[in-house]
């Protein structure tokens, strides 16, 4: 059989088993999804690139198979999934319908995974839908609120699959095939104002995935308040399909005359970034600051495929791969938080250090590459954004990118000192670290993390491949724009990577190990509460953590940017709609006789317009 | 007053249409339809002198079958509407008071005679006006007016299912002959006589009476159920 | 004895007299019958499918020995056989849902019950199946008064309002069918639709147009149009939950059968095209907005069973092949998702009184599998892959796209989000309140599982392999197109 | 001048009972006129279905002895067998809608159509 049906059918149908073994024999559930998924991926490793699959469904030519740009994304989609599902055995412990929620968080693997190896839009499409109602009823699994919540997000997956629909069948009306190659030789051939529509119907699909500005309102409730160890996947892999559906139309899809579209989808990409990141500034909530905190990352990749050169795209290819690495880390970790403490706000917690020091290590690193600071992986990738952008001379974009990446600071910073550095409060005392099943994933990742900092050349050598599969050849002077430990730029100057890695991690473990030394007789615990030292009387409504208002002043700075949510216009327009609905409803009046009087009415109005207008 | 203003305006224009298109179809004339073929062929190969007979048994007999169908669905379905679980002690009485001396009397004498007419106008279907549902309908006011002369007078729900039942399996029974001799549904297989002899048109007769008293049995179950329903204490009921 | 089409007709009415007389033996043998019936009817569509499409033929049956245009004849062509093979199909399964539905009617009552129902269906069959323009008028008014009485089959609803309703507005589309059908006989003198198919084009265009639009109306009812289907939310939501998912897996589907026969075979106008669609879209749009505003289950199914008609109606409007292909697909679809909507939403508010919605609170945890059901239905008829409802859909928005509707695709997917939005609220409630409610829940039986399973498991079949069925299908609509190759079948019948 | 005679009074006749019982259906509040009306129509629908099948100086279509073998114009009798069936039918729709009448009346006590509105929306 081909792997590649025995992929999905593994995956599918172990997700279908996963949920009948959860209702027999739950005690085995556990191994089985974990070892099912890196059964999975051990097939996904070993399938090429060239393997292709030809059949037809209801006279519909389709294709399956991956390139080396769905490969790149497969990578990230295996592993992560792997990883947490590794995460979810400890995470989920104890939870009700883990049957529901593992045949669910199966299925939207496979889906992205058949998304991936799709080289026809109904396939495409299928298994975007797949994937859109499993990650739905994992979103609608916990937390409060569901039906709002759950609802926004089904209801703009639907409003952004519908329109991929419409520009799908569209294309196939002008080109008689739903194969990607067929699309891509004859797209150009065809009107322009119909090009533009396919183009930007096709976004709006993959940008509601992706989070973009007018569609994320979905995004922050659904990330936050999905079980963590979901959220990792859908945050770290599941938005990265909108990404890869971006690259796919941005570089196939868009003629070079239209280069305005890649302005304003580059436009929104960053106001999208600048806005998420400063609500995520304002969010006291760990789990809601990084979903924000994941849209405006995601706004950064865009940035950089929209850019529409080589080293930008590279740019967001790389972002894209690090943003899932480091996100998902970040998500895990919350999450082991959630579940060690009970909570996430960040106004109660603070001085897990000593309690959860492993997970501190996992956040620090991840943290660090998602700042964008020396000597991790965020600063390559964004040191390559802005070459890119600085180069193709986009300065404005090069200042949104600039402020948002700056007020990023104040956010990563509020994560790592809100949750673990600060006073060591009571009640948490008894707080352990999270179990080796959550914490092997998040080091794995935070060691990728690491890696990418230092050798970033094992990520942008698929990079690479990729976008020779989407249609970039490396035209630029270098021979080779990479190597393995060492960053070029465009003016040839090396940046030995590794060199300031060591450097940096060298000056870090001395200060630390002086720190250590020096401070440890001195030091003396107190908790928050015990200032009186200064003589003042603390109420015990009081709470002295210190970030609680931290951030008041930046927020009031803020506050005309973000005082009216695009959210609030929504929900206002579907207020406006339910009203016309029910006046539509008053049609039927629950008066036989008047039904009656409407068919004898529309028989007169078809005799009249019968014999004028339909030429009889 | 708008609303009725708009029923005479609709029903002008639907009117004015029914008008204009019926004026246009010749009145009295001899049009070639198939109606030719049937005056043709019913006397000379089925033998049968009331053409109309002829298709509604034999040429359109499936339809026939259908409208026998309707008449039993219809009966079905009123006692489904109707029906009722009966109280302790409730007894089937339709009127209050008994009808006059007189009427009783007279609808004694006119009951056999209008029997006897309903069974000649169903048996002499194929050969005069008339046919199974006239007939039937004929029979069932016999009992109608028994019914309104006599408080107490019973119909047996029983005896009238047996009828339906058996009248129309013969009718589907008499269809289904004709398909496993070989034939089509609902075909004549029997020799067809002579023309306006009463043995005559084959299988077109029995299936008249049983036509006939199929209508009659369900028309007398019908008119019942209709009437015990319909009085007072019943009408408490919500 | 030969299997042929006439055996459809014939076998249910010798049951449907016989059942009063076995009720007398046994109380059983009334529920039995129906369905041994109708699995015979079921075998008998298989069997002539299948020679059907292998001999590449139509099965014309001559009744009472005369041939076309004089005797009424039955034509088990693919598109009629098709649709009598699903309604035979479907009724066993919906029969085989009723076999211990509402033990405690009493007997009287269950034996009516399954005569009507098997009429119900047999009516339905009848009108696809005939070959005569009047007979389709007498299974049409066979189905109907079989419809009456079963909306008002529970005394304790307000059913009787709605089968009022039903009735007034039903005898609106039988007077208008009947008046076109008088005209038409003024016109072609012959009652035989292949013969008038043949004579059609003599007939002058006014008086087509009026005969189109009596026809258009009459069926139109029965098609739950827009502005005529102000009886189909009410019937729905009175008539006992099987006969809902007959309704709307049968009976409209027989409406819609002699709408586009009408207009496909015996008319043949190409101008009604552009009105069929734009009350087709009329009707979708109306419809699935008025879902959305429902606070009661079966009313909101309704109206959403009207919306799918809409769709079909679009379909048959843009009148392509493609487009009457997916017709037919959706039609089969719609036929077999929404019985499992009615059959499990059915136990779903089996003990409620109002139906309401939010009656449905947290009853996933009660009962599972029947939840389960409806959930997957709803995903189905949403057009979710990988189930059924998806092809149907893809192809009807594949045949607009390619005459250039885009109008209408966005109408099409703009409506399907609201349809999306009205479902998953149902679905949150079954999986994610809290149930407060006290009403008493109802288990359904073994054999009322076994057949929603069966719907559940050919919605997942037909989702993942479609092309099981595409063959039949894409032959049933070619059949529909082909206008010429029926007049002549038909009338080439029995001349030796 | 007698054909026309009588085609205006028979096609005149039928449409009036047709609109008149079309009125009676739309505009009447009883529910028992309603079904009256509905009677009415279909009467006059029959009338007109027999007026059409016509024929000048046509006899019933029998055979009977006395014009067997000479040449007499009959009418079609196609509309007659059909409107035979079509009686019947209406026949059956106004038993039921009768009894649905009655059922109605019992539950509401009332039998105005405007006010038996249970069921809307």
């Amino acid at each position: 059989m081909n792997s590649l049906i025995l992929l999905l059918i593994l995956m599918f149908g172990g997700a279908l088993f996963a949920f009948i073994l959860n209702k027999f024999v739950p005690a085995l559930r556990d191994i089985f999804v974990v070892l099912l998924m890196l059964g999975v991926s051990y097939l996904f490793f070993s399938t090429g690139i060239s393997n292709r699959l030809n059949f037809d469904v209801l006279g519909i030519h389709m294709q399956w198979g991956f390139t080396s740009a769905s490969y790149l994304f497969g990578i990230i989609v295996v592993v992560l999934g792997s990883l947490a599902l590794i995460y979810s055995t400890a995470y989920m412990k104890g939870k009700d319908r883990l049957g529901y929620f593992y045949m669910n968080f199966l299925f939207s693997i496979g889906a992205m995974l058949g998304i991936l190896m799709s080289r026809d839009l109904i396939s495409l499409f299928f298994f975007w839908e797949i994937m859109t109602w499993s990650s739905y009823f994992i979103v609608i699994y916990s937390g409060n609120d569901v039906d709002r919540r759950g609802l926004k997000y089904m209801i703009f997956s639907a409003i952004g699959a519908y329109s991929m629909l419409m520009a799908i069948v569209i294309v196939n009306s002008f080109i008689g095939s739903f194969l990607l190659e067929d699309v891509f030789a004859s797209i150009f051939a065809i009107g322009s104002g119909y090009q533009i529509a396919i183009a930007i119907l096709l976004m709006i699909g993959f940008g509601v995935k992706s989070a973009m500005m007018p569609l994320h309102v979905w995004a922050p409730r659904a990330y936050s308040e999905s079980p963590m160890s979901y959220t990792a996947v859908f945050s770290g892999a599941l938005s990265k399909m909108g990404v890869f559906g971006f690259a796919l139309v941005l570089f196939n899809l868009v003629s070079t005359q239209n280069w305005l579209i890649n302005e304003v989808v580059a436009w929104l990409a960053a106001i999208t970034s600048v806005l998420a990141t400063f609500y995520a500034v304002i969010q006291s909530d760990a789990k809601k600051l990084l979903a924000y905190s994941s849209i405006a990352q995601i706004g950064y990749i865009i940035i950089g495929l929209a850019s529409n050169t080589y080293l930008g795209v590279m740019a967001g290819l790389f972002l894209a791969v690090l943003h899932a690495v480091f996100k998902s880390t970040l998500f895990m970790a919350v999450g082991a938080v959630e579940r060690q403490v009970g909570t996430t706000d960040m106004t109660k917690i603070s001085g897990l250090i000593r309690r959860m020091p492993w997970t501190f290590v996992a956040t620090l690193i991840s943290i660090i590459a998602l700042a964008g600071l020396p000597p991790l992986g965020g600063f390559v990738g964004k040191w390559m954004l802005y070459e890119a952008l600085i180069t193709s001379g986009h300065y404005y974009l090069v200042i949104m990118v600039f402020l948002s990446s700056t007020a990023a600071f104040l956010y990563s910073y509020r994560i790592l000192f809100g949750m673990f550095l600060g006073q060591e409060e009571p009640e948490f005392a008894h707080v352990k670290e999270a179990p080796l099943s959550m914490l092997i994933p998040m080091l794995i990742l935070s060691g990728i993390s690491v890696l990418s900092g230092s050798h970033p050349g094992f990520i942008l050598e698929p990079i690479q491949s990729a976008m020779a599969s989407f249609g970039f050849q490396s035209n630029l002077p270098h021979e080779s724009w990479w190597e393995l430990t060492v960053l070029f730029n465009t003016w040839g100057d090396k940046v030995a990577l590794v060199n300031v890695l060591t450097s940096i991690v060298g000056v870090f473990l001395i200060a630390l190990a002086f720190i250590t030394i020096k401070g440890y007789k001195n030091q003396r615990y107190v908790t928050t509460k015990d200032i009186s030292s200064s003589g003042e009387i603390i109420q015990p409504e009081d709470n002295m953590t210190f970030q609680i208002d931290f951030y008041k002043p930046f927020e009031r700075a803020i506050w005309p940017l973000l005082k009216r949510k695009i959210d609030d216009y929504y929900t206002d327009f579907g207020k406006g709609l339910e009203a016309l609905f029910d006046f539509v409803r008053r049609f039927y009046n629950g008066n036989g006789q008047f039904y009656a009087i409407y068919v004898m009415a529309f028989l007169a109005l078809l005799l009249i317009a019968g014999t004028k207008y339909f030429g009889f | 007053m708008m609303k009725r203003f708009f029923i005479f305006l609709i029903l002008a224009i639907v009117g004015y249409y029914i008008v204009d298109v019926v004026s246009q179809i010749p009145f009295g004339e001899n049009r070639v339809n198939v109606g030719d073929y049937y005056l043709d062929k019913s006397p000379s190969e089925l033998k049968v002198s009331n053409t109309v007979t002829a298709i509604v048994v034999n040429y359109r007999g499936f339809d026939t079958l259908g409208e026998v169908t309707v008449l039993f669905l219809a009966a079905t379905g009123l006692a489904s509407i109707m029906f009722r679980r009966k109280r302790k002690g409730e007894k089937d009485i339709r009127a209050k008071k008994a009808s006059s001396r007189i009427i009783q009397i007279g609808s004694q004498i006119l009951f056999p005679i209008i029997i006897l007419l309903g069974a000649y106008v169903f048996i002499h279907g194929h050969l005069s006006p008339g046919g199974g549902f006239q007939g039937g309908v004929i029979i069932a006011t016999a009992s109608l007016l028994m019914l309104i002369s006599y408080r107490k007078f019973k119909v047996n729900h029983s005896t009238i299912s047996w009828i339906e039942s058996i009248a129309g399996i013969v009718f589907v029974l008499l269809g289904v002959t004709g398909l496993i001799l070989g034939k089509t549904f609902l075909e004549n297989f029997l020799p067809t006589g002579e023309l306006n002899n009463l043995l005559s048109g084959g299988i077109i007769g029995i299936i008249y009476v049983a036509v006939g008293f199929k209508v009659a049995a369900e028309l007398t179950g019908l008119i019942d159920t209709l009437l015990l329903n319909n009085r007072p204490e019943a009408n408490k009921e919500k | 004895m030969v299997i042929s089409p006439v055996q459809y007709i014939a076998i249910p009415l010798i049951a449907a007299f016989l059942i009063p007389l076995f009720g007398k033996l046994n109380k059983e043998l009334v529920r039995i019958i129906p369905g041994l019936v109708l699995l015979y009817l079921s075998y008998i569509s298989v069997v002539l499918m299948n020679q059907v499409i292998s001999q590449n033929t139509m099965i014309v049956e001559i009744i009472a020995g005369w041939r076309p245009p004089w005797g009424i004849n039955l034509v088990f062509s693919p598109f009629s056989g098709f649709l009598a093979s699903l309604f035979s199909m479907l009724g066993f399964i919906i029969w085989m849902y009723t076999y211990n539905f509402k033990r405690e009617v009493e007997d009287a009552q269950t034996e009516k019950f399954y005569v009507l129902m098997m009429m119900l269906i047999t009516g339905t069959i009848g009108i696809v199946l005939t070959g005569d323009i009047f007979n389709m008028f007498v299974f049409l008014e066979i189905t109907a008064i079989s419809a009456y009485s079963l909306t008002a089959f529970y005394r304790e609803r307000d059913g009787a309002e709605a089968a009022f309703k039903y009735l007034l507005v039903g005898s609106f589309a039988s007077f208008f069918i009947l008046l076109a059908i008088v005209l038409l006989y003024s016109q072609v003198g012959t009652l035989n639709m292949a013969d008038i198919a043949q004579k059609m084009p003599d007939v002058n265009p006014y008086m087509k147009g009026v005969i189109l639009m009596l026809f258009f109306v009459g069926f139109g009812i029965e098609a739950e149009m827009f502005p005529l289907n102000g009886w189909a939310p009410d019937v729905y939501t009175q008539a006992p939950g099987p006969i809902g998912a007959i309704f709307a897996g049968m009976v409209v589907k027989a409406g819609i059968y002699g709408l586009v026969r009408v207009i496909f075979t015996l008319f043949d106008v190409h101008e009604i095209f552009p009105l069929l669609m734009i009350m087709g879209v009329i009707t979708m749009a109306v419809s699935e907005v008025i879902a959305l505003r429902q606070g009661k289950l079966k009313r909101m199914l309704a109206y959403s069973s009207i919306g799918q008609m809409g769709l079909v109606l679009v379909a048959f409007g843009i009148g392509t092949h493609e487009a009457v292909f997916a017709a037919i697909f959706l039609m089969f679809n719609h036929a077999v998702i929404k019985s499992l909507l009615f059959l499990s939403g059915t136990y779903l508010v089996y003990h409620s009184k109002e139906k309401n919605i939010s009656d449905l609170d947290g009853i996933g945890k009660s009962l599972p599998f029947t939840s389960f059901l409806f959930a997957l239905g709803s995903l189905a008829i949403v057009g979710l892959p990988p189930f059924a409802g998806f092809w149907s859909k893809l192809y009807i928005l594949m045949a607009a796209a390619d005459v250039r509707l885009i109008a209408v695709i966005a109408i099409i997917l703009a409506v399907s989000v609201v349809e999306i939005v009205y479902y998953f609220r149902v679905l949150h409630r079954i999986y994610f309140r809290e149930r407060i409610s006290t009403i008493e829940i109802k288990i359904p039986s073994f054999n009322a599982k076994i057949s929603m399973l069966i719907l559940a498991i050919v919605i997942i079949v037909i989702g993942v392999y479609p092309d099981l069925i595409s063959g039949l299908i894409e032959r049933a609509a070619t059949d529909l197109l082909d206008k010429q190759h029926y007049i002549q079948s038909v009338l080439s019948v029995g001349l030796h | 001048m007698m054909n026309e005679f009588l085609m205006i009074s028979f096609y005149g006749t039928a449409i009036a009972l047709i609109l008149i019982g079309l009125y009676a259906t739309l505009a009447k509040k009883n529910l028992l006129k309603i079904v009256i009306g509905l009677s009415i129509a279909d009467s006059g629908l029959n009338l007109l279905f027999m007026a059409i099948g016509y024929v000048k100086d046509g006899t019933a279509p029998i055979f009977s002895a006395e014009v067997v073998g000479k040449n007499v114009v009959m009418v079609d009798p196609v509309p007659q067998a059909l409107v035979l069936t079509a009686i019947v039918i209406g026949f059956a729709v106004t038993a039921v809608a009768l009894s649905l009448v009655m059922r109605l009346y019992r539950h509401h006590n009332t039998a105005a159509i405007d006010e038996i509105k249970n069921l809307k929306w």
